[in-house]
C-alpha cells in the first residue's frame, strides 16, 4: 500500500541530510508506527509521503504506483494541531470535505456524530481559541479522519490527551481502521502506545537505516495488555533500540 | 447641453431645424463676462441659427487653449498673448473674435501697502498663477519704471489668486480683474488697489478672446459663424438689458452655484465699456493690437522670431 | 484589553473642547473669516448653501467616490490576485503600479481629460487611480504573508490552488486587505474631490473650489465639512464590516 | 513558490513593450504631442532641460519627500503607540486623523500657507498630511493584531508593557507597518508634488506646472519621468529593507 | 509556597465555570504534579497561578503572600509552545534574561550550555521554524527554566518527546529541582511520568475539587523505579480516579 524506497532527504537550508537511505513498507490494512528519537525525522518522512517535498533520492509508491503528485492521495494528521482560527470546530473538520466536493449535509452528519464520538459535543459551534489543547488535537485527528482516505499519516495524534482520553480515541482509531480496512502509519512517542496498537514498529534512528520489529499480540488489543509481560519486553526492547544501545 | 434645448428656446420657433452640436469652453468659472452667451442660450438665438451649445468649465487655465487645439472642444475664451505663445509652441489654434478688448488683469496689493509702483516690486513678493506671461508683465513694468526685475520674488500661487494675497503670503499679485477680483476683495473687507498693466509699457491687448483650432476653423467656418452671430445678438441683449441679460447668467448658475449679483453688477459695469467699440461689431479684431502684442511677445523672448501675427487670428466672414 | 464596547463619547467631548478653541481663537485671535471661519459661521455657511450642497453636490460626489471605490476593489483584488498566481505578471506589473502613482495627477490631467472627457468617469479614473495602490498593497502583502503550514495542510488535503486559495489564503490575508480598505475609502473621497478640481461642473470639490474663488469661506468649509463627514462615514463602515469578518478574533 | 531571486527582465521587457505603443500611437494614432508627448520627445525634453531638472529642481523635491517622509514615520510610530497604549486618547484622535484625510486640501491650502508661508514647510506638511495616514493605519492595526497568546506568554515573564511592546508587538507589526511604509513612501512623492502647486519657487512639481501653462509637453513629461523614476526608487529602498529585516519568513 | 484557596473561574465566553471551589497547596520545594482528562481545567489553573487571569472567587497566595499582580512571580511554561519566530533559538532562550535586565554575557554563557544539555547543540541560531516539534518544546523549556523564578509551572513540558529525551530532560529537571531547591507544579497526561517525578499528585476532575495523592517513593528516582509494583499500584490507582471510578 505504501513503499517507501532508498530515500534521502535534506532540508535545502541545512547540510546534512535528514533522511539517509531509508526504506520501508506497509501492506494494505497493516497499522505501522513509527517511533525515533526527537528530530530524527519522523515528520519529515510524512511530509515526503505526503507530496508536502519531493525527495532528493529515492522512490516513494502509493497503492503500488509511483506517482509524481501525491498531495491529497494520503491523510496527514500534522504534529501541529493548525486548526484554522477563523472557522468554528465543525467547519474545521469540515474541511476536507468541502474539498472533495462531497455533499455538505452528508459531511455534516458524519462530523456531528464524530464530534460526539471524541467528547467534544456542545463545542461544534466554538472558535478554536476557546478549546484546550488536547481538545484542539482532537479536532485536528477528526478533520484528519473526515478526508475518508485509506492511508492515514497522524503524527502524534494523542500526544496532549490524557489517558482515559486517549485509550478512548485509540479504541475509535482502531475500530475505524479494523471495519474501514484503512492503512496506518502512526508516529508516537509513547512506547506502550506504539506496541498496544501496532501491527509492526519502525524504529528511526538519525543516519541510519530504520529497523521493522513485527509485534506479535493478539487482536483486538485492549488497554489491559499494557500490564502484560510481553508487552513490557517489547517496551523494553524498543526503549534500548531508539538509544542504540541493542547493538553494543 | 440638453438643457438648452427646453425652455425658451422652443418659444422662438426654430425647433425643427436639424441642430449642430458646438462645444464652448470657459475661461473661468461662469461670470458676468459670459452673461452674452448664457442670454443668447435662453434667448434661443443658438437654436435660431441651428447650434445645441454646450458650455463647460476648464479645470484649468490652459486647458480651453489645449483642448481646442486637440479637437476635443470647438471653441475656447482665452488671453490674447496665450495664442501666440502657443503658435510659438506649435499648437495649431487662431482667435476668432475679441470679446474683451482691452486689459482687466491687474496687479493688485493691499490698500495700506508701500508698493505704489512697479519700483517698488524690488525685494516684494509677487504672486502669479504660473503663467510664464506675468513674468513678462512684471518685468515688463519694472524696466519702464527703472527697477530691475531680479529683485522682485515671483512666487507662483496656484490656483488661489485672491487668498494668497488676502491671507499675506504676499506682497502684490498679478493674475487677478480688476472688474472681479478686486471688487471681491474690497467686499470681503480686504480694501485693495490695482495698479495697471498698460500704465507701465505692457501693450494694450484683448483680455479675453475666443480661440478655435485651425482645422475646426476650416472644416466648420459656416458654423462658427453663425455661432458668432447668435453671440453677437445676446451681447446686443446684454447691452439693452442689462439686468434681465445678468439675470439669465445668475438663473443658469443657481441650482449648482449662487452667484453674488451686486458683485457681477459692478463686474458687468465695467467689462462693457471694454467689450464694444463704437462702430465695429462685437468680436472685431485689431490686426494693429495683435502686431503690438506679439511684437513685445518676441522682444521678451515669450515666442520664437517666426511667429507672424496674422497667423494668430482669424476674421469670420 | 480592547474588548469594552467601542463608547464615543471621548472623541465627541474632545471634538466640541477643539470646536469651542477655534470659535474662541477665531473670534479672539483675530483670523480673518474668510480665511479660516469660525465653527458657529461654518454651520451658518452649512445652512445657507443647503440646498446646493445636499440636493446637488453631495450626491454628485457620493456617486463618483462609490464607483470609483468599487472599481478601485474590484481592480486592485483582480491584480493582487493575478500578481499573487503569476509571479511574472508580479514582475511585469509591480514596477507600473508604483509609476502609477507617482504620475502627478496635474501633469496628466490633459490626458486624462482627452480621454474621459470632463465626463463622471475622469474623476472615477482619479479614485481609483488614487484609492487603489494603498488596496492592492495591503491586500498582495496579505495574500504573500499567509502561513504557510497552514496552505501546506491544504494541499495535503489534495486542494487545487483555488481552493487553498479561498479557503486559506483570502482569510488570512483580510486583517491586511481590512487596513488598506480603510485607507482607500478615506481617500475615494479625497480623490473625488481632486477628481473634481480636474474638471467639473458640479460636485462638493467643485462647489467648495468655487466658493474659495468667491472668496466666500464659510462656504468653502461647509463644503469641507460635509467632504469629512463623508469620510468618517466611510471609514466607519469598513470597520464594521471588518469587525463582523473578523469576530473570531 | 516566490523564493527564486528577484530578476528585473519581465519589467524591463514590458516598460519596453509599453513604450514602442506608445511611441506607435501618439506617432500614427495622431495623438496631439502638446497633450501626450511621444517618449522620444520626453527624452528629448530630459535632455534639454537637465540642467534646470537634475540642478534645481529634483533636489528641492527630494528635500521636500525626505524630510515629509521621516517626519510622517516619526508622527505615525508617536500617534500608533500613543493610541495603542492609551484606548482614551485613540477614541480622542482616531476621528480626528480620518477627519484629517478628508480636508480637501485645495481648501485648507490657504490656511496652511497662513500657518507654514511659503517655505519648505508647507510642502513638507503636504506630505506628511498624505503619507501618514497610511503608516498609522497600518502600524496601528498591525500592532492591534498581534497574537495575544505571545504577549501573555512575556507578561508572565514580568515583561512590563514597554518590554512587552518592543519584544513581541513592534516585530509582530512589522509586516503590517512595511506595506503601509511603502504606500506612504510613494504618496510622499505625490505629497510634494502637491505641496508644491500650492505655492512654489522650485521644485519637479512647480516646474512641470510651469511648463504645462508653457504648453512645452516634453518638460511636463520628463519632469513627471523623474518623478516617477524617485516613486520607484523610494518604493524600492522600503522594499529592500522590508527583506532584510523580515528575513526570518 | 503556593496556595491556592476555593478558586472559582469562567471563561467570559462560556456559561458554566470551568473551576469550581478548587483548593490545593504546594510547600516550597515540592515537586506536585497535576493531572485530569483533557479539558478539566489544568491550563487554565496554570493562568490563573501566573497572574494571566483573575479568579472569579477564592484567593491565590504565593510565598505567603497574596498579591494583586502576580505576573513575573513565577515561570509558566505554556502547552504551546510560543517560540517567537522572528528570533533564533537562542535569543529565544535569552528572552527571559533581556526583560529582567539580566547582564547579558552570563546569561548567553548558561543558555548555551543549556542548549547543549538538551541536546539542540547546533541549532543555536537557527529560527524555530527550521526545529522538529520535540525541539521546539525543548527551546521553550529551557526559556522558562532562565526565568530563574523559585515555582515553575510546566504545562506539559516533555508531551512531543520522545521516552529517551524525555528521561534525560526529566532527570535534568529533577537535578534542578533538587540543586537549586525550586518548587514545581507539572501538568502532565502521562500518568507514569506524573507518579516517577513528583511527591505528590493532585487530580483534577472538572466540576470537582482536586484530589491529593501523596507518591511514597524515594529519592533519588532512576527510570528503572518505572518496573517496580509501586509505581504500577499507582499508575492503576490514579488512572481510575480520573475516570471517576474510584468512587463507584
Ligand atoms: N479562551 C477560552 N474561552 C472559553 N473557554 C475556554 C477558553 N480556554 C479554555 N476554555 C475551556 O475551558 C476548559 C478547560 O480548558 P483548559 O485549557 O484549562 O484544559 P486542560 O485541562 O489544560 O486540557 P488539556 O489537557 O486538553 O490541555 C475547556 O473546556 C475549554 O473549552
Ligand atoms: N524547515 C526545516 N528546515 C531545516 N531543517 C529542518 C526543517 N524542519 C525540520 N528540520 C530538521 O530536520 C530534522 C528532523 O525534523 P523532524 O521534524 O522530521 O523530526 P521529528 O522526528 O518529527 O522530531 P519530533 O519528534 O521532535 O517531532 C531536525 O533536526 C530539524 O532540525
Ligand atoms: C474673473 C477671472 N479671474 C481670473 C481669471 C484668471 N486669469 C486672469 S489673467 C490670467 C492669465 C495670467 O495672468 C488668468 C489665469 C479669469 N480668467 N477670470
Ligand atoms: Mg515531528
Ligand atoms: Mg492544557
Amino acid at each position: 500500500m505504501l513503499a517507501v524506497h532508498q530515500l534521502t532527504y535534506q532540508y535545502p537550508e541545512s547540510s546534512t541530510p535528514v533522511l539517509d537511505n531509508i526504506s520501508f513498507a506497509v501492506q494494505p490494512g497493516e497499522f505501522v508506527s513509527l517511533i525515533g528519537a526527537s528530530g530524527s525525522g519522523k515528520s519529515t518522512i510524512f511530509r515526503l509521503i505526503s507530496g508536502l517535498a519531493e525527495p532528493n533520492a529515492g522512490s516513494i509508491k502509493i497503492g503500488g504506483i509511483q506517482e509524481k503528485n501525491r498531495l491529497g492521495k494520503v491523510a496527514l494528521m500534522p504534529q501541529k494541531d493548525l486548526l484554522l482560527p477563523w472557522r468554528t470546530v465543525l467547519d474545521n473538520i469540515l474541511l476536507p470535505a468541502e474539498i472533495a466536493g462531497r455533499p455538505k449535509e452528508e459531511a455534516t452528519r458524519q462530523a456531528q456524530e464524530w464530534i460526539i464520538r471524541a467528547g467534544l459535543s456542545g463545542y461544534a459551534d466554538a472558535y478554536p481559541s476557546r478549546l484546550s489543547g488536547g481538545m484542539r488535537q482532537r479536532v485536528s485527528f477528526l478533520r484528519t479522519i473526515m478526508t475518508g482516505a485509506d492511508v492515514l499519516l497522524l503524527d502524534e495524534p494523542f500526544g496532549a490527551l490524557d489517558t482515559l482520553t486517549r485509550q478512548e480515541m485509540q479504541a475509535w482509531l482502531l475500530s475505524i481502521w479494523e471495519q474501514l480496512g484503512k492503512t496506518v502509519l502512526f508516529i508516537t512517542h509513547d512506547i506502550e502506545e506504539a506496541v498496544l496498537v501496532s501491527d509492526r514498529v519502525l524504529v528511526l534512528r538519525s543516519g541510519d537505516n530504520c529497523v521493522d520489529v513485527p509485534i506479535g499480540l493478539g487482536r483486538p488489543r485492549t488497554k489491559d495488555m499494557v500490564f502484560t509481560p510481553e508487552l513490557a519486553a517489547y517496551r523494553q526492547q524498543l526503549t534500548h533500540m531508539i538509544s542504540g544501545r541493542e547493538r553494543e | 447641453g440638453g438643457g438648452s434645448q427646453t425652455g425658451p428656446a422652443k418659444q422662438e420657433g426654430a425647433q425643427d431645424k436639424p441642430k449642430e452640436k458646438l462645444t464652448i469652453m470657459l475661461d473661468w468659472y461662469p461670470n458676468a463676462v459670459h452673461s452674452f452667451l448664457y442670454t443668447a442660450m435662453k434667448k434661443g438665438y443658438f437654436a435660431e441659427e441651428g447650434i445645441d451649445l454646450d458650455i463647460q468649465m476648464p479645470a484649468e487655465t490652459n486647458d480651453p487653449l489645449r483642448m481646442a487645439a486637440a479637437n476635443k472642444i470647438d471653441l475656447a475664451f482665452t488671453y490674447q498673448p496665450a495664442v501666440a505663445i502657443a503658435r510659438s509652441e506649435g499648437v495649431p489654434v487662431k482667435s476668432i473674435a475679441a470679446v474683451v478688448r482691452h486689459p482687466l488683469n491687474v496687479v493688485l496689493v493691499p490698500k495700506n501697502s508701500s508698493i505704489h509702483s512697479p519700483k517698488d516690486f524690488a525685494g516684494k513678493k509677487i504672486g502669479y498663477p504660473s503663467m510664464p506671461l506675468d513674468e513678462v508683465n512684471i518685468q515688463t513694468m519694472m524696466e519702464k519704471d527703472g527697477a530691475d526685475f531680479k529683485q522682485a520674488k515671483m512666487t507662483d500661487i496656484g490656483f488661489d489668486i485672491i487668498s494668497a494675497l488676502a491671507t499675506n503670503r504676499v506682497d502684490a499679485v498679478i493674475g487677478g480683474y480688476k472688474n472681479h477680483e478686486q471688487i471681491l476683495l474690497d467686499k470681503k473687507g480686504f480694501p485693495v488697489r490695482a495698479i495697471n498693466l498698460s500704465d507701465y509699457g505692457v501693450p494694450d491687448s484683448s483680455e479675453l478672446v475666443i480661440a478655435a483650432s485651425d482645422k475646426t476653423i476650416a472644416d466648420k467656418k459656416d458654423l462658427l459663424a453663425r455661432f458668432w452671430k447668435a453671440a453677437s445678438k445676446g451681447q446686443d441683449y446684454v447691452l439693452n438689458h442689462k439686468q434681465e441679460g445678468l439675470g439669465y447668467l445668475l438663473a443658469n448658475e443657481k441650482k449648482e452655484f449662487p452667484l453674488e449679483k451686486d458683485v457681477e453688477e459692478k463686474s458687468l459695469d465695467i467689462l462693457l465699456p471694454l467689450m464694444n467699440e463704437q462702430g465695429q461689431s462685437f468680436g472685431t479684431q485689431s490686426a494693429d493690437q495683435w502686431t503690438k502684442v506679439v511684437e513685445w511677445l518676441k522682444k521678451n523672448k515669450q515666442v520664437k522670431p517666426d511667429v507672424k501675427p496674422e497667423d494668430c487670428f482669424t476674421a469670420l466672414p | 484589553m480592547r474588548r469594552k464596547a467601542y463608547t464615543y463619547w471621548p472623541a465627541v467631548v474632545f471634538f466640541v473642547v477643539l470646536l469651542v478653541a477655534w470659535e474662541m481663537g477665531v473670534k479672539i485671535g483675530g483670523v480673518p473669516s474668510f480665511i479660516l471661519p469660525a465653527p458657529s459661521e461654518i454651520i451658518g455657511g452649512l445652512i445657507r448653501y443647503s440646498s446646493e450642497l445636499f440636493g446637488v453636490h453631495l450626491l454628485a460626489t457620493v456617486e463618483e467616490m462609490l464607483v470609483g471605490l468599487l472599481l478601485s476593489i474590484l481592480l486592485a483584488v483582480s491584480l493582487s490576485v493575478l500578481m499573487f498566481f503569476s509571479p511574472l505578471f508580479e514582475k511585469m506589473f509591480y514596477p507600473v503600479l508604483i509609476v502609477s502613482q507617482t504620475v502627478p495627477l496635474i501633469a496628466i490631467a490633459p490626458v486624462f481629460a482627452l480621454w474621459f472627457g470632463y465626463s463622471l468617469s475622469s474623476k472615477v479614473a482619479v479614485v481609483v487611480l488614487i484609492s487603489f495602490f494603498p488596496l492592492v498593497v495591503s491586500l498582495y502583502d496579505g495574500l504573500k504573508s499567509g502561513d504557510s503550514e497552514v496552505v501546506d495542510l491544504l494541499r495535503t488535503f489534495g486542494a487545487n490552488r483555488v481552493q487553498i486559495f479561498w479557503k486559506a489564503q483570502v482569510p488570512m490575508a483580510l486583517p491586511s486587505f481590512f487596513s488598506g480598505l480603510k485607507v482607500a475609502a478615506v481617500f475615494s473621497v479625497t480623490g473625488a474631490t481632486i477628481g473634481e478640481w480636474l474638471g467639473a461642473e458640479q460636485g462638493l470639490g467643485y462647489f467648495g473650489r468655487r466658493m474659495s474663488s468667491a472668496l466666500r469661506a464659510d462656504g468653502v468649509f461647509a463644503s469641507v465639512l460635509v467632504l469629512s463627514l463623508l469620510g468618517v462615514l466611510m471609514f466607519t463602515v469598513v470597520y464594521m464590516w471588518e469587525k463582523r469578518m473578523l469576530k473570531h478574533k
